[in-house]
């Protein structure tokens, strides 16, 4: 196997991923693609991890689905305060950012 | 007794060392071109207006150019020196055989040398025409015409220096004559014809620019340097059909003629181009056509060039399709159309293919064939512009389209090869046509209007000289013997080879041009007698008293016509006559057409008096139907009815459907205008550039644009929403701010967090690419 | 004249700096002596410029004559080196020219709001700059040289431009920009790939060729410079903002814009470009051929659809810059020559027309081509003037304007080794079209704008006068050399061809009659073979004159 | 353990795993595909799960069968539960969830596009065809002990010049040097020093501190939910 099957594999994920990020209304489907790009990371990771053979890759990979799931965490605490204070997880009308 | 004239092939082509005067005839341009200088500074001071240096200028040009062909018809036969050839360097003259042996240069490239001692004869010997005429009388061995060939480095590119300078031989030659001499008759018309115009100055000095211009081109050595000539011949045609330019109209035609041969022109380029890469690297006219008749340059490419030369040739001479500028150009002054069809604009494209002969004769495959691109061009030509001639009523459009028909004479001759009939024809329709133009204007100055059916009529009584002079000159258009027309036509006729007459030509049998020939020839003679009833016969129809003109424009007229009814005089056919009189045969052709290594060796035709019958007959046809009804018929008519009448009411073209289409169809030119004017000019003018500036404001400046404005909206949001946004808000409260802001900046920046963050990421890939890209 | 070798160049460059530096200490009130300054430093600096006419040798017009070399910068090792060889001298020596005849034909004439002291020093930087760049041989000079233009340039557009002068300058000051930070990349990717240790563009050019940059990263630095260069030529598409700039451009503007600023980017690819990156500059190639050739034809197209002399001149330099940029395409010594060429006459004859264009506009406040008509009458010799030019600008054979189309044309039939020639054909085709509708346009301005009889609002103006001497003055030096490259190309084609041989050789060996084999076999005769063996004999004047 | 003495051997086996590779990828970005697309948000998370449980096959694929483990573990079992959590107490429509306007997804298409390239370019010009080497044997660890010869298994008795019917033989390290790689691997007492065992090393040794800054996080992560999530 090459390296290059999993990190282009990676990518289309990646790739994917910002897309639904970009493009999805729904802050929890927002949130849910980031855990994509996450996932692009880790499978880069691991894959340089087997291609260096060794086992630093493997070790990020775990930290990175550690602080994932601490993101989600945080992250749906916001969502469920933003739909609690507007009734709304629309992103696309989220404009506070506005000023 | 009649010989077949095949040219031999020749080794020479040309020398550097001649007689003083064909050394020098640079000058002959030089002065018009200083006088043209002299009079646009000085002109206004002078007594004259400047019309004195120009007369000057171009009077001691003419004397020049009689010297010049006094000494060429010496060099043509007695030249005896050492002579060159673009393919082999310096090589021996026709009979020294002392060689001095080879030498062999570095790039081993072997030359033969040789020592001359005869070289310096030829050019110190006395001038005399008679012995020169003697000496190439039957039975001689033929002798190379050697052109002499002069220059000096204009530019260098690619390491390579290219010169400018003269090539004297017998077309160019024959045409300084021609020129300077229609050139000077048209000066001295001048003076009187414009006299009072408030542009008198301007006039000549673009007179002057105008013979220096067409005398560079007929000199020009290379192809590059006939290229700037012609295209400075255009600009002088410019200045001087619009010379009016306060009237649309005259500006309106002086553009059309710029423009139209510039199409033209782009042809010009390309075949020059094409020209040069074909030969390796060469302007030179000499090493072009030797190069092409040595199978040095392939035969596709002397096919395009041919073709693209021929585009730049129709639009020039007026060929047909591009013509339609020509009778436009009727809008300027009088004379300068004398000058344009006889001597210079027009003749510049018929004398260019002449010029490069060898490409056209090769590349569209003259001798082999029975017809081609440049004989058909030019047939029809003959024909439908004869047609068109017909129906006009302005005196100048009759002519003007009698002179596309001429044009396509020579055309013609030129693609059956018959090389030297064309260029007679050139030399003898140059008298006659100057003759007819300054007859029309010397009508149009008593007159005050060129339109023949409401302004002329009955013109002979008060006009004997111009009558006489334009009739000659009629005549002599429409070929009757033994006027210079019928020589020049019927060389044409003979030149075709159709139907096997002259007998023996090897140039192919071009049937079709031949039967185009002869219908041209009755309609030729056709058209002219209804423009000479309408000029000088039946009742005046205009007003006011007209009167003969002055001395000034009378004395040209006669000097033209007695050249249009002598000219043709230069060349008669072999066998025609015999005696002590006999060396003056076919004097033109021995003179003026090439024998040298740079001219195809052509077949000449044989001259038939059969052909010659026929074709007087028919052209004599012609103008017999064209009396009958304009002498006998409309005329009587008019002395019943005692009215002004210039067609009978009740005609062909009142009765017929069809020929009234066809009445329609001439009259509207063939619509060729129609399609120029308002189809290509209109749509490139119209659509096609609004289509271009459209694309510029939306597309190419909206981009740009809206880069801009995006730019611009990126600051606002990094200053609002970041700056104002973030302090101003967590410390006062967004809501305040926000409802502030109001629902304009709403709607602008529908963008929201995820538009920015697609910024965002948009811009990281780009900054991403560049890095990766090269680093 | 030693000394003069070495500093003249460097006195060429800063004496307009320095008498900036003056001007500055003179208050604003003394109008005429900063009028005085001014003029007499354009002028000193074109004295420098004729005495170097003089001492240049021209038969070593293809190397760098006057080579000055200082290190300048050496933690970049920037060196200030600069010097002039066949292809710089031409523009250079037209700068020397322009900016005295600008200077003296704003003499009584300053653009409002009349400010002569800010309006003339600006002037004298531009001047330091456009210098700068036509001699300069190193690239962070050249770039800073570059860039010292554009400043001035904005400012006159902006202070003294029409009435969307706003816009117009800001789009022709951020659109230079923009095209300068790519060329600055460019430049850096160039130094570091090729080594890191020089930015002399001699230097360069061995090093890329030595040390085997690849030809992915060669292709691309051409590309950020072709944007760059190609922005200021200016080049379609990316020329929107020229029209924009000529139009509200103040006079002087314009002429300095056109006759001297957009042969920068050209001047850029011939110097630059092309030779440190030959094997890039083949694989562009036929895109900047195509660019040209509808740069060409879309400028033309351009003109016939505008109302506003100016802006037609403006879009007539798209097209007349892709003559310039087709002949560059080629890569081969015609087109370049025909390329510098062009650019000289290019710089004389728009130069010129935006002279002409704006004392129309001086004497008839409108350069709006329908109301105008009738100068011959009104202005006879302003007339003829603008009749001149558009002959000349139209590619007249026998005036300047010819010679850089006609061989461009040429080279387009024949391009270098390794172009596609076919394609180049077609664009030879497509750019001898361009020649009509070029005259097309002319033609038909001046049949608008000289022809016919003035309109009535027009008719008894006191203030349409003809030419007065000022203009004349500026006028007489650009009209003459018009005529004289016209009659006697090869004052310019004799020094340039061996700089660009000298420039070119190294990087194609595209040679007339090469190439081709398949098409016009027979036609590549022993050329040299006979002219060697002419000159051996002492032949001359025979062939072609060799 | 069998799993990673296969995975070793992976180049003997590269087809296969080829072959694995290419239906788990394209049930991954499908899956993907339809995720970050599809309206109903239910079917989004599962699609997200398939998508994950995919990414966790190809960990395995790459011998990192402990981040597999995890990654099922924690995402799977915990993560999307959260979402799921998420989804039903914002109460978005369960069925349809947005209709996203046309000129959003497009701009959204065009960067996604834009950033594939760029990083396939990259990818590709720096990587090209390098191959992942899963031929370096895992380090085995022995521990010299006594075995009965007919327990040994066949290769490795050949190996030894051991007969079957030796009785009690002792194995010493010099004689297991001797062995190839894949015989060692089949001695008893032989240990394989696997991949979990390396990484439990590198965790608790030399990313300790990170380790901890991670605990941490999770535990400031958690109270920050709560505080955030918190009625006031």
């Amino acid at each position: 196997m090459i390296l290059n099957q999993f990190l282009l594999l990676a990518a289309v994920l990646f790739s994917l991923g910002v897309y639904g990020v970009l493009t999805r209304r729904n802050g929890v489907l927002v949130l849910m693609s980031v855990e994509l790009i996450l996932n692009a990371v880790n499978i880069n990771l691991v894959a340089f991890g087997a291609f260096q053979d060794n086992v630093q890759g493997d070790v990020f990979a775990v930290f990175v689905i550690a602080v994932a799931a601490a993101e989600v965490g945080v992250g749906l605490a916001m969502v469920l305060l933003m739909y609690r204070n507007r009734k709304s997880i629309d992103f696309s009308e989220v404009d506070m950012m506005r000023g | 007794m009649f010989s077949i004239l095949a040219t031999e092939a020749f080794e020479g082509s040309f020398t550097t060392e001649a007689n003083v005067i064909l050394e020098n005839v640079w000058l002959i341009p030089l002065l018009p071109a200083i006088s043209f200088f002299v009079i646009l500074f000085f002109g206004k001071r002078m007594p004259k207006g400047g019309a004195e240096v120009g007369i000057a200028a171009i009077g001691l040009a003419f004397v020049l150019a009689i010297l010049a062909n006094v000494a060429w018809i010496d060099h043509r036969d007695n030249f005896d020196g050492p002579t060159q050839s673009a393919l082999t360097g310096l090589i021996e003259d026709d009979h020294a055989e002392d060689d001095h042996g080879e030498d062999e240069n570095a790039l081993g490239t072997t030359l033969t040398v040789t020592d001359t001692t005869a070289g310096a004869d030829g050019v110190d010997e006395v001038v005399d025409v008679d012995l020169a005429f003697t000496e190439a009388g039957e039975g001689e061995e033929a002798h190379a015409a050697i052109a002499v060939l002069k220059g000096t480095d204009w530019l260098t590119n690619g390491g390579i220096a290219f010169s400018v300078g003269t090539l004297l031989d017998g077309p160019s030659v024959m045409m300084l004559f021609v020129v300077t001499m229609i050139s000077l008759l048209v000066h001295i018309y001048s003076t009187d014809y414009v006299a009072g115009d408030r542009r008198y100055t301007h006039y000549f000095a673009f007179l002057s620019l105008f013979s220096a211009s067409m005398l560079i081109f007929v000199l020009s050595r290379s192809t590059l340097q006939a290229l700037v000539a012609w295209e400075l011949v255009g600009v002088c045609s410019f200045a001087l059909i619009g010379h009016w330019w306060e009237e649309k109209p005259n500006s309106d035609a002086a553009l059309k003629a710029f423009l139209t041969n510039r199409v033209g022109d782009v042809g010009l380029l390309i075949g020059i181009i094409i020209l040069f890469f074909a030969s390796g690297g060469h302007f030179d006219y000499i090493t072009i056509n030797e190069m092409a008749l040595a199978g040095e340059i392939n035969q596709t490419a002397l096919t395009w060039a041919a073709i693209s030369l021929t585009a730049a040739v129709m639009s020039k001479s007026g060929q047909f399709v591009l013509h339609t500028w020509l009778p436009d150009a009727m809008a300027g002054p009088t004379p300068v159309s004398a000058l344009i069809h006889a001597a210079t604009l027009v003749t510049a494209g018929v004398f260019l293919i002449g010029r490069l002969y060898p490409v056209f004769f090769i590349g569209y495959n003259i001798e082999g064939s029975s017809i081609n691109g440049l004989s058909l061009i030019g047939a029809i030509t003959v024909v439908g512009a004869g047609l068109v001639a017909f129906v006009q009523d302005d005196i100048k459009k009759v002519l003007a389209y009698s002179t596309v028909s001429q044009l396509g004479y020579m055309v013609m001759a030129l693609g059956v090869g018959a090389w030297t009939a064309a260029m007679f024809h050139l030399f003898t329709h140059a008298f006659f046509k100057a003759g007819l133009f300054l007859g029309s204007g010397s009508v149009a100055h008593a007159v005050h209007s060129f339109n023949m059916k409401t302004d002329m009529g009955g013109l002979r009584k008060f006009m004997p000289t111009t009558h006489k002079t334009f009739i000659i000159c009629s005549v002599a258009l429409a070929g009757v013997f033994p006027t210079a027309g019928f020589w020049s036509k019927d060389e044409i006729l003979v030149g075709t080879g159709g139907f096997g007459v002259g007998s023996g030509s090897a140039n192919g049998s071009y049937d079709l041009m031949l039967v185009m020939g002869l219908v041209g020839a009755a309609l030729t003679g056709a058209y002219m007698t209804r423009a000479i009833y309408l000029t000088f016969y039946g009742e005046f129809r205009g007003h006011g008293e007209p009167h003969e003109s002055g001395k000034r424009i009378t004395v040209p007229l006669i000097i033209l016509s007695v050249f249009a009814a002598g000219a043709g005089l230069i060349n008669l056919p072999p066998g025609f006559i015999t005696g002590s009189l006999e060396p003056w045969q076919e004097r033109f052709f021995h003179f003026v057409e090439p024998a040298a290594a740079y001219f195809p060796a052509i077949s000449h035709s044989v001259p038939s008096y059969w052909l010659a019958v026929v074709a007087s007959a028919v052209g004599l046809a012609g103008p017999a139907v064209a009396y009958w009804y304009y002498f006998i018929k409309v005329d009587g008519l008019a002395k019943q009815t005692g009215e002004k009448l210039t067609e009978l009411p009740n005609g062909l073209v009142a009765n017929n459907k069809f020929a009234a289409a066809g009445h329609a169809l001439l009259k509207n030119k063939y619509y060729l205008d129609h399609l120029y004017n308002d189809v290509i000019v209109a749509s490139v003018k119209g659509p096609i550039a609004r289509g271009a500036i459209w694309f510029n404001k939306v597309v190419l400046d909206g981009f740009v644009d809206n880069a801009g404005k995006g730019s611009v909206r990126t600051g606002k949001f990094i200053y609002d929403s970041i700056d104002q946004g973030l302090i101003e808000g967590t410390v006062n409260g967004s809501g305040k701010l926000s409802s502030q802001s109001g629902q304009g900046l709403r709607r602008m920046q529908t963008g929201k967090v995820q538009q920015y963050a697609a910024l965002l990421f948009a811009a990281a890939t780009v900054l991403a690419g560049i890095f990766i890209v090269f680093i | 004249m030693e000394i003069f070798r070495e500093w003249g160049l460097t006195a060429a460059i800063f004496l307009p700096l320095i008498a900036v530096g003056v001007m500055m200490a003179i208050p604003r009130a003394e109008e005429g002596l900063h009028k005085m300054v001014a003029l007499v430093t354009s002028l000193i600096v074109a004295a420098i410029g004729v005495v170097l006419l003089f001492d240049f040798d021209y038969d070593r017009a293809g190397e760098m004559q006057w080579a000055v070399e200082i290190d300048w910068i050496r933690i970049i090792s920037a060196e200030y080196a600069v010097g002039i060889d066949g292809i710089s001298l031409p523009l250079l020596m037209l700068t020397l020219l322009i900016t005295p005849l600008v200077i003296i034909y704003s003499w009584d004439h300053f653009p409002e709001p009349a400010n002569p002291k800010a309006f003339l020093m600006l002037i004298l930087v531009l001047h330091t700059g456009m210098i700068g760049t036509f001699v300069a041989r190193d690239l962070v000079l050249f770039f800073v040289f570059f860039e010292v233009v554009l400043l001035p340039m904005f400012f006159m557009i902006a202070v003294w431009g029409g009435p969307d002068r706003k816009y117009a300058s800001l789009k022709f000051f951020l659109y230079t920009l923009f095209g300068s930070a790519l060329m600055l990349v460019s430049f850096l990717a160039l130094f570091f790939l090729a080594g890191g240790e020089t930015f002399s563009i001699v230097g360069l050019s061995d090093a890329v060729a030595e040390n085997g940059v690849s030809r992915t990263a060669q292709i691309w630095i051409f590309g950020g410079m072709l944007l760059g260069f190609g922005i200021k030529v200016p080049m379609f598409p990316f020329h929107t903002w020229l029209p924009d700039a000529h139009t509200q451009a103040p006079t002087q503007g314009s002429v300095i814009l056109a006759a001297v600023l957009l042969k920068l980017g050209t001047y850029g690819f011939v110097r630059i470009a092309i030779p440190i990156l030959p094997e890039a500059a083949t694989v562009w190639a036929p895109w900047i051929g195509l660019l040209a050739v509808i740069g060409i034809i879309y400028g033309a197209l351009g003109c016939l659809a505008q109302t506003d002399m100016k802006r037609l001149i403006a879009f007539s330099s798209v097209a007349h810059m892709g003559y310039v940029m087709l002949g560059i395409s080629t890569l081969t010594d015609w087109g370049i020559n025909a390329a510098v060429f062009g650019m000289v006459a290019h710089g004389l004859i728009t130069g010129m027309l935006f002279f002409v264009a704006g004392s129309i506009k001086e004497r008839y406040h409108t350069l709006e081509i329908k109301r105008l008509g009738g100068l011959l009458i009104q202005a006879p010799r302003m007339g003829w003037i603008l009749g001149f030019i558009t002959m000349a600008s139209l590619g007249l054979p026998g005036l300047a304007g010819f010679w850089g189309e006609f061989p461009a044309i040429l080279a387009a039939y024949n391009p270098a080794n390794g172009l596609n020639e076919t394609l180049f054909r077609t664009y030879m085709v497509v750019a001898a079209i361009g020649t009509v509708l070029a005259a097309g346009y002319l033609l038909w301005l001046l049949q608008r704008t000289a022809f016919g009889t003035p309109s009535e609002e027009f008719e008894n103006d006191p203030e349409i006068v003809d030419a007065h001497r000022g203009e004349y003055l500026a006028w007489a030096p650009l009209l003459f050399l018009i005529l004289l490259f016209g009659l006697a190309p090869g004052l310019i084609f004799n020094v340039t061809d061996p700089a660009v041989d000298a420039n070119l050789s190294e990087c194609f060996q595209a040679d007339l009659g090469d190439g081709d084999e398949d098409f016009f076999e027979v036609g590549t005769c022993e050329r040299e073979g006979l002219d060697v063996a002419l000159a051996n004999l002492g032949v001359t004047s025979t062939a072609e004159g060799e | 353990m069998t799993e990673a003495f296969l995975l070793a051997q992976a180049v003997e086996f590269d087809v296969a795993s080829n072959i694995a590779f290419a239906i788990i990828s394209i049930v991954m970005l499908y899956s993907a595909f339809k995720m970050v697309t599809t309206g109903n948000v239910v079917h989004a998370a599962l699609y997200l799960v398939i998508v994950l449980a995919a990414s966790a096959a190809v960990f395995i694929l790459l011998g990192s069968d402990f981040v597999g483990a995890t990654q099922i573990l924690v995402y799977i079992g915990a993560i999307i539960v959260l979402f799921l959590f998420g989804i039903m107490l914002t109460k978005a429509q369960l069925g349809d969830d947005d209709s996203v306007a046309s000129e959003k997804r497009s701009m959204g298409a065009l960067v996604g596009t834009l950033l594939f390239v760029v990083m396939a370019f990259a990818l590709v010009d720096t990587f090209g065809n390098d191959e992942i080497n899963f031929g370096d044997p895992e380090p085995i660890a022995f521990t010299p002990s006594t075995v009965d010869a007919s327990d040994l298994p066949t290769p490795v008795r050949e190996a030894l010049f051991i007969s079957a019917d030796a009785g009690e033989v002792e194995l010493t390290q010099a004689q297991f040097d001797t062995l190839e790689p894949e015989v060692q691997r089949r001695v008893p007492g032989a240990e394989v020093f696997g991949n979990n065992k390396q990484i439990a090393d590198a965790i608790f040794s030399q990313y300790i501190i990170p380790f901890e800054a991670v605990s941490v996080l999770l535990l400031a992560a958690l109270i920050g939910a709560i505080v955030v999530a918190r009625k006031e």
